[in-house]
């Protein structure tokens, strides 16, 4: 018999359906994964299932039943009671799911109290004792800490502990790494299925991430729109995908490309021997020592080359992108461009500088001015230099846009495209002033899988048309193949390798290369 | 801890001297005289000369200056120059009366409003909600001068259950003085639950959105506990910054109300001592409200770890 | 969405209501509103004056219709002033930050730390009771809240990423400021530019019962209900017609507030 | 039963008679010294320590022989020493008592103070002058109040008043109350209580004085029974307390003056034409009794209706008219310039009679803005002589000669003096050194036939003061002095 029954669910938002008719079923000790792209009702479906709609959504019809028994049916008490042992739930981002003014302590022994008879000291035993299942040093002495004193990996750990303190028949998991990096995420999961293993839960994993739905999970169920397009064993299912959205899903998991030559030409940009460092945290009357998050970094790009810059959370790959467009002060070390030295230029020689290159950010959402029209946003660029009159800068964003795709939404507010669609007038403002040098800071990352797809797609259009030269930042390896001509790969602030792309995937000599590498989710079969 | 406090005070006192010089300035900008205030209609050219000697106004603002701040420097306000008091314990004395009332009418308001905006935040958009909104507006339109008359008039007159005049501090009587101050922190705090439950809703609104809540739900923790443990102090944590600020400035700044229940508070002696250009006694005030305000937000930033622990003190 | 419409039509409506007063009262008022006449001192309401007569003969009424464009004029006046001063040092120390930030804060922090009243009573001495001197004197003392809101909500702004995609560009920090700053601050200020409309007219009317006000015989409903005190047991009414012409524009304004803020927010406007 | 309240609009300045004082803290002063003469209610002079005064006949020695069996308050008895100690300290320069500067002028100059046995005081003046007994009894110089000298610290500095008063300072705490208590030991006077002599036997165990500031307040506290007295009523509210049963409103006239002041230095008011138009735009009688709710007399004299030197001439009221005030300010060459009246809102009559007069101004076509100031502003520009117009009150001088004197002068060393006529000057000088009363009285009929000629000033009224006790107060009465006096009342439920 299946643990939880879903049978014809409908949610709505106000008069529209935003899930119709969904059914499906979790059995004992199985993971069934949810997959879709962004907005198709994934996790309004999981917050159904545990009862915890957000304002403004209602559970409009169907039944949900765990262990035989009506969710909605049940009185609210009776509902919370089940809450915890009979289902929990791992939140998506690890950094506001831990109240921020409870030490943890409290938090992990709360659901024991609440539904176990243990008395305060087992309760203690227990929380340590998990704590310690999930790796967090010195367990009891961490009780007493609050959440911000956790890095967020910690936090997602302890969040999984929290859950499954209370041995929950089923567990919800809505997204529960994307926020964090690749190295941390391989480790999360496999915690979680470890200790669902252990405890004969059943999972159901909501992700936007096919590679984690082949190495994770046992069934799959495909969304679109609000509903089910396709289900079936992970494995088959994705080796042979029958629906044409399951199909375009499969098909936008990056491959490699073919590995370009790049005539020798002196270095477009040269970082040498480049440090910087942020400045310490002082009070009024001592100053604090700075930290260092780039240390003599050495690096060149040639004209119309692709580098891509990977590495762990906290590397220094912004700090480093950052440093090379000037947008942080060097603290040691050059930077020169086109052979002349403007580590030290201000003004309009700078401004020369600035002319010449150009920054996409990764979150599409707070790098756009959300109170411009895109159309604004594109023509802001050709203000400088001055000299081109109003009505040609708009002329000229128009054309931009319409070569990214969005001919007709110059109208728009940032607000009112999707996240694809706001990373490409990201891009266009970018390219629209025609950059010799673009950095490119997780320019995909924040974006789903079939999106992606479609940016590292124009982003390489436009680069074979345009000739800029690229640094890509990334956590994603999988892109770096789509992409990269070279990989640079940085850990504390240092380069620890570097080479031809293909060399470094291949053969890589570094032992951090390895693990992350190692770590990064590819599709098998 | 010791450190950082003493940092913080330290800190402050260019504010301080701020406050110092532009009220020693500001105040000789006005027109008006001590001596002729004292003398009234009758003074003669000589004896106000007379007695702005006497006071030391006849010397120039820069000495007078000067010599303030050394001796507010060595620890002494001066005297009064209409009654001859020490500024310092005038001040004191004063204060008491001006932070009974003002504290113990923010601790009920918050008491009222905090958890009464909580709750119209939990059940946002229902009739109780419009209901705690609409009474917090029409709170906020209320001159205090105005319903302080009415609260007179309905307790102290109609039903006679409070005296009308007068004050005794806790130490001589306490049920006495309970009765003394009672209509004065009830207009107080009528005044300020109209700012506080518009504050701590809009803070709770905030919180519930977060996803620990969800999660404390999630767990199956009930709903007054989620708003108890989980929401309140999390809302707590910036309504409390703005009690700092409104504190800060009631402990000055409630002449109004003193007059209409004719209290010996801060707020009258600083009025009183304004419309009587007392200077010593209007310099020292000044210096000591600023001083409070300091401190009330130093107590605050001490506090606030408490509600949020991100923000450790040093 | 629907909190949206039902703040902006109670709102709009209490608000309308009263500037088509204050509009109506340019044009026509019953009566002269400074006309005292002593033989007619306190009248009940009565077909001939319908919200009686106060403490000088003058008309209630007249001097409500007239006391809405003060009241209304000084305040929107005051509440300009003081946006004006404090985002501007709001933004300066914000951006700016270094020495700026501290110089400018430690003049906020003198001012806040004055009691806003006193402030404008001192102020008001200096440069004397006038129309121009309330709104400046008030307008100071409120600039030092509206500084330290500009300047909160600056500090979360510059650190979003489109301000540095504004750097990137080569503009200018200036440019910056005022093409991506400024606009971003609008929400908070508006809340905080309703809560100071109400707070003006209250302060005009505590600095009135101060004896400090808007020049006398010039109606404002702060003065009205500042003078109206004493006889609130003889003549109620004196008292009631003011209170309840400002709880009713501060209530519109409350609410215009939040619907306009609502709209100005191009995430919810859609 | 035995302790009295009292309403005090503000907190007194001192202890110290007739040095740091205002009208209040005169008020405390004479429950608790007394001086060798002291006022009656019709403001002329009696004796109070003093048996009585003996006049020489060149008028330059005043001899006051000492009544017997008077204590002060620390059991002492009074001795002629005691009052030459206390006069040599009120004429000691920086001591700065009030009315040192009156005694040492040209008119009045004190050149000695002898005590030719124990019970025996002298003082000899350097010429004759009218004002001298005046000025010892006067409220506003603490009557000239004799203590004894352990009221002093060892410094010579002021502790506490140890008088001869029916009450002793109990506590004063401040900003909150004064408290008096009895004087078992007091020696009254036979016969009836009038101003500050007469028969001033304390019959309550304690008075207290306490501080409300606020108007309505204050009333509220006499109708809930938290206060006994309420010695200053708004003329406002008494219509309504007159009408309420089981309280008793007391009214006196007082001997203040309520007037508007112009300066005749200004270029538009130079003219006296203007400043008679102005005076002819006034209905008087309306403004008055429009202003103390029909409570007071309207006059046009400085000196108030309750002095024995007003005669029926000054009482005399020129009607308006408002033609005639057209003409002269045409005449005059008033073109419709705004004129600017100051006034405060502290003093609620100022202002008042600042809204009625720019109103009546108007119906003669002269326009007006009131500039309402704050009053230490006013008295400021008061005393500059900065100001057109200026709604403005004199606080009660009590002889005749000090009613003119307050308001005539030179311009060049007193700004703050209206009216600036050398002729003027002459005859107010005349006034202080005689000493009959007819010869004065027809001297001031002359002097105010001028005033309404020059007009420097518009006099209006003087106010008077409405006292209201419950029916449990027996025995008070108001007097031509705002503040309140505690003896001869009693309280019996
Ligand atoms: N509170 C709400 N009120 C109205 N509509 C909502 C609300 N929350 C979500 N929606 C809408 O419901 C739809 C489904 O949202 P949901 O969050 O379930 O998507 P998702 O599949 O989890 O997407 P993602 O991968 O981006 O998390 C979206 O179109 C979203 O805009
Ligand atoms: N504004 C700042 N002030 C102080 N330290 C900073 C600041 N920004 C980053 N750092 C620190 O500098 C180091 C490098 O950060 P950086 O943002 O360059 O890392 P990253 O490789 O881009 O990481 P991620 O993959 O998480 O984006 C980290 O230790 C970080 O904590
Ligand atoms: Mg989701
Ligand atoms: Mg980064
Ligand atoms: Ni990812």
């Amino acid at each position: 018999m299946s643990l939880l029954e879903v049978a014809g669910l409908r949610i709505a938002a106000g008069a529209r359906d935003i899930v119709r008719d969904l059914s499906f079923s979790v059995a004992e000790g199985e993971t069934l994964a949810l997959v879709g792209e962004s907005g198709s009702g994934k996790s309004a479906t999981a917050r159904a299932v545990i009862g915890l709609l957000p304002p403004g959504l209602r559970h409009a019809g169907g039944r949900i039943a765990l262990a035989g028994q009506d969710l909605s049916a049940l009185p609210p008490a009776t509902l919370r009671a089940l809450r915890g042992p009979g289902m929990g739930m791992v939140f998506q981002e690890p950094m506001t799911s831990l109240n921020p003014a409870q030490r943890i302590g409290a938090q992990m022994a709360e659901g024991l109290a609440l539904h176990t008879t243990l008395d305060a000291a087992a309760r203690k035993r227990a929380c340590i004792a998990m704590l310690e299942r999930v790796g967090i040093t010195d367990p009891e002495r961490r009780l007493l800490a609050y959440p911000h004193e956790f890095s967020g990996g910690m936090r997602q750990r302890i969040m999984l502990a929290s859950v499954m303190l209370l041995r929950p028949r089923l567990l919800i998991a809505d997204e529960p790494t994307t926020a964090l990096d690749t190295l941390t995420q391989a480790e999360v999961l496999a915690l979680m299925k470890e200790l669902a293993r252990e405890q004969g839960s059943s999972i159901l994993l909501i992700t936007h991430d096919l590679g984690l739905v082949s190495r994770h999970a046992d069934r799959a169920l495909v969304m679109q729109s609000g509903q089910a397009v396709e289900e079936g064993p992970a494995a088959p299912l994705l080796a042979a995908p029958r629906h044409a959205y399951t199909r375009a899903l499969v098909a936008a998991l990056p491959r490699r490309g073919p590995a370009r030559v790049i005539p020798p030409a002196p270095p477009l940009i040269e970082a040498r021997s480049l440090s910087v460092a942020y400045p310490g945290r002082g009070g009024w009357f001592r100053r604090a020592a700075p930290m260092p998050a780039v240390q003599s970094v050495s690096l060149s790009i040639h004209p119309g080359e692709v580098v891509a810059l990977v590495g762990g959370s906290g590397s220094g790959k912004t700090t480093l992108g950052r440093a090379m467009l000037r947008l942080l002060p060097a603290s040691g070390g050059s930077l020169l461009f086109g052979g002349q030295d403007v580590t030290a230029r201000s003004g309009p020689a700078l401004l020369d500088f600035r002319l010449a290159c150009q920054i996409v950010f990764q979150d599409p959402y707070s790098s756009l001015d959300p109170r411009m029209r895109v159309r604004d946003i594109v023509a802001e660029p050709l203000r400088l230099p001055a000299g081109m009159a109003p009505a040609d800068r708009l002329a000229r964003a128009e054309a931009m846009l319409a070569e990214v795709g969005l001919a007709g939404l110059g109208d728009r507010f940032p607000h009112a495209l999707s996240g694809g669609q706001r990373q490409r007038v990201a891009i266009a403002r970018a390219l629209v002033r025609n950059p010799a040098f673009v950095v490119a800071d997780e320019a995909v990352s924040a974006l789903d899988a079939t999106v992606r797809q479609q940016v590292i797609a124009l982003l390489r259009d436009q680069q074979r048309k345009r000739g800029f030269a690229c640094l890509f930042v990334t956590h994603d390896l999988g892109v770096v193949e789509e992409i990269a001509d070279r990989v640079v790969v940085m850990q504390h602030g240092r380069i620890v390798e570097e080479g031809p792309r293909d060399q470094v995937l291949d053969a890589p000599a570094h032992d951090y290369t390895r693990a992350l590498l190692a770590a990064s989710v590819r599709l098998q079969g | 801890m010791a450190l950082y406090v003493l940092k913080r005070l330290l800190a402050a006192i260019p504010t301080l001297l701020l406050v110092a010089a532009s009220v020693f300035f500001l105040m000789r900008l006005i027109p008006g005289d001590p001596a002729l205030l004292i003398l009234g209609d009758a003074a003669t050219p000589e004896s106000v000369a007379d007695l702005r000697a006497a006071m030391g106004l006849d010397r120039s603002l820069p000495v007078q200056f000067g010599l303030w701040l050394s001796q507010v420097a060595a620890g002494d306000l001066g005297l009064s120059i209409t009654s001859g008091e020490a500024v310092g314990p005038l001040i004191l004395d004063r204060f008491g009366v001006t932070a009974a009332i003002v504290l113990a009418a923010v601790a009920i308001a918050a008491l009222v409003a905090v958890p009464a905006g909580m709750l119209a935040a939990w059940r946002q958009g229902s009739w109780g909600d419009i209901a705690a909104v609409s009474l917090a507006t029409l709170l906020l339109s209320i001159p205090s001068f105005w319903l302080g008359l009415i609260l007179l008039l309905v307790f102290g007159l109609k039903l006679g259950w409070v005296p009308v005049v007068g004050y005794v501090t806790f130490a001589e009587d306490a049920w006495a003085a309970l009765g003394y101050i009672a209509l004065p922190v009830a207009t107080l705090a009528l005044v300020e639950i109209g700012v506080l439950i518009r504050m701590a809703r809009a803070s709770t609104i905030e919180v519930l959105r977060l996803d620990y809540i969800a999660h404390a739900r999630a767990k199956g923790v009930p709903e007054h506990r989620v708003l108890l443990r989980h929401a309140f102090p999390n809302a707590f944590a910036p309504t409390l910054t703005l009690l700092g600020l409104v504190l800060g400035n009631l402990l000055g700044g409630i002449a109004v109300i003193e007059t209409v229940f004719t209290l010996p508070g801060l707020g009258r002696l600083l009025v009183e001592a304004i419309f009587a250009r007392d200077y010593p006694v209007i310099q020292g005030v000044m210096l000591f409200i600023a001083l409070v305000y300091v401190g009330v937000n130093l107590v605050v930033d001490l506090l606030y770890p408490v509600f949020d622990p991100r923000v450790a003190a040093s | 969405m629907k909190r949206l419409r039902l703040n902006l039509v109670i709102g709009g409506t209490l608000m309308g209501a009263v500037l088509a007063l204050a509009v109506l009262a340019l044009a026509w008022t019953p009566y002269d509103p400074v006309r005292t006449n002593l033989r007619r001192r306190l009248r009940p309401p009565s077909a001939e004056y319908w919200l009686g007569t106060d403490e000088f003969g003058r008309d209630v009424a007249s001097r409500l219709m007239a006391g809405a464009v003060t009241s209304l004029g000084v305040a929107a006046a005051t509440v300009l002033v003081a946006l004006a001063i404090g985002i501007a040092i709001g933004l300066a120390s914000g951006f700016l930050r270094g020495w700026v930030d501290r110089v400018l804060g430690a003049v906020n922090d003198t001012l806040l730390a004055f009691p806003g009243i006193l402030l404008a009573l001192g102020l008001l001495a200096v440069i004397g009771p006038s129309r121009s001197g309330i709104v400046l004197a008030l307008g100071l003392a409120y600039a030092p809240t509206v500084a330290r809101v500009v300047r909160g909500s600056v500090l979360s702004i510059r650190e979003r990423e489109f301000v540095e995609a504004s750097r990137a560009l080569g503009n200018s920090e200036g440019y910056t400021l005022l093409r991506h700053v400024l606009p971003h601050t609008a929400a908070p200020v508006i809340v905080l530019a309703t809560s100071l409309f109400g707070w003006v007219i209250l302060s005009e009317s505590a600095l009135s019962f101060l004896g400090l006000g808007v020049p006398p015989p010039a109606a404002t409903w702060g003065n009205m209900l500042a003078s109206a005190r004493p006889f609130m047991a003889e003549a109620p009414l004196l008292s009631i017609a003011p209170g309840a012409l400002i709880a009713m524009c501060l209530l519109g304004v409350n609410l215009l507030g939040d619907a306009l803020r609502d709209l100005l927010d191009p995430r919810d406007g859609a | 039963q035995d302790l009295l309240r009292i309403r005090l609009n503000a907190d007194i300045r001192s202890t110290d008679p007739g040095v740091n004082r205002d009208g209040n803290t005169d008020g405390i002063h004479w429950h608790i010294v007394e001086g060798l003469v002291a006022l009656r209610d019709d403001a002329t002079v009696a004796p109070m320590l003093a048996e009585r005064v003996d006049v020489s006949p060149d008028g330059l020695t005043y001899t006051f022989p000492l009544r017997a069996g008077i204590r002060f308050h620390n059991g002492q008895p009074l001795t002629a020493g005691d009052v030459a100690f206390a006069m040599q300290r009120y004429m000691r320069r920086e001591v700065n008592w009030r009315c040192r500067a009156d005694l040492d002028s040209a008119v009045t100059r004190l050149v000695a103070v002898e005590t030719p046995d124990d019970r025996t005081v002298a003082m000899r003046l350097e010429k004759p002058s009218a004002l001298f007994l005046t000025i010892l009894a006067r409220p506003d110089c603490g009557q000239a109040g004799i203590w004894h000298r352990d009221s002093l610290n060892a410094d010579g500095s002021w502790r506490a008043p140890i008088g001869t008063g029916p009450f002793r300072l109990g506590e004063w705490r401040r900003g909150q109350f004064v408290e008096l208590t009895r004087f078992a030991d007091y020696a009254a006077l036979p016969g009836e209580p009038t101003g500050l002599v007469g028969n001033k036997a304390p019959l309550v165990e304690r008075v207290r004085f306490t501080i409300i500031p606020d108007e309505a307040a204050a009333r509220a506290a006499l109708l809930a029974g938290n206060i006994d007295i309420l010695p200053d009523a708004r003329s406002r509210d008494l219509p309504e307390l007159r009408a309420r049963p089981g309280f008793t409103v007391h009214s006196s006239p007082s001997m203040d003056l309520q007037a508007v002041l112009m300066q005749t230095r200004d270029p538009l008011l130079q003219d006296v034409r203007m400043r008679r138009a102005i005076a002819l735009a006034l209905d008087v009688p309306e403004l008055v009794r429009a202003v103390s709710e029909g409570g007071s007399r309207p006059s046009r004299s400085p000196i108030p209706p309750a002095s024995g030197f007003n005669t029926p001439a000054m009482l005399d009221v020129p009607a308006r008219d408002l033609a005639q005030a057209r003409r002269l300010a045409q005449e005059a060459g008033y073109r419709g310039q705004k004129l600017r009246i100051i006034t405060t809102r502290r003093w609620e009559a100022f202002y008042e009679i600042a809204v009625v007069v720019q109103d009546m101004l108007k119906e003669a076509g002269i326009e007006s803005e009131l500039e309402v100031l704050e009053w230490a502003t006013q008295l400021d520009r008061y005393s500059r002589g900065d100001y057109q117009m200026m709604a403005f009150g004199f606080s009660a001088r009590l002889d005749p000669s000090l009613s003119y004197e307050m308001f005539t002068g030179p311009k060049a060393t007193q700004p703050r003096k209206a009216w600036d006529n050398p002729a003027v000057q002459a005859l107010l000088d005349q006034t202080m050194a005689e000493t009959d009363a007819n010869r004065r009285r027809a001297t001031f009929e002359a002097m105010h036939a001028r005033l309404l000629e020059e007009v420097p000033i518009i006099a209006l009224y003087s106010s008077t003061t409405n006292g209201v006790t419950p029916r449990h107060v027996q025995g008070y009465r108001s007097w031509a002095v705002d503040a309140p006096r505690a003896w001869g009342v009693r309280i019996s439920r």
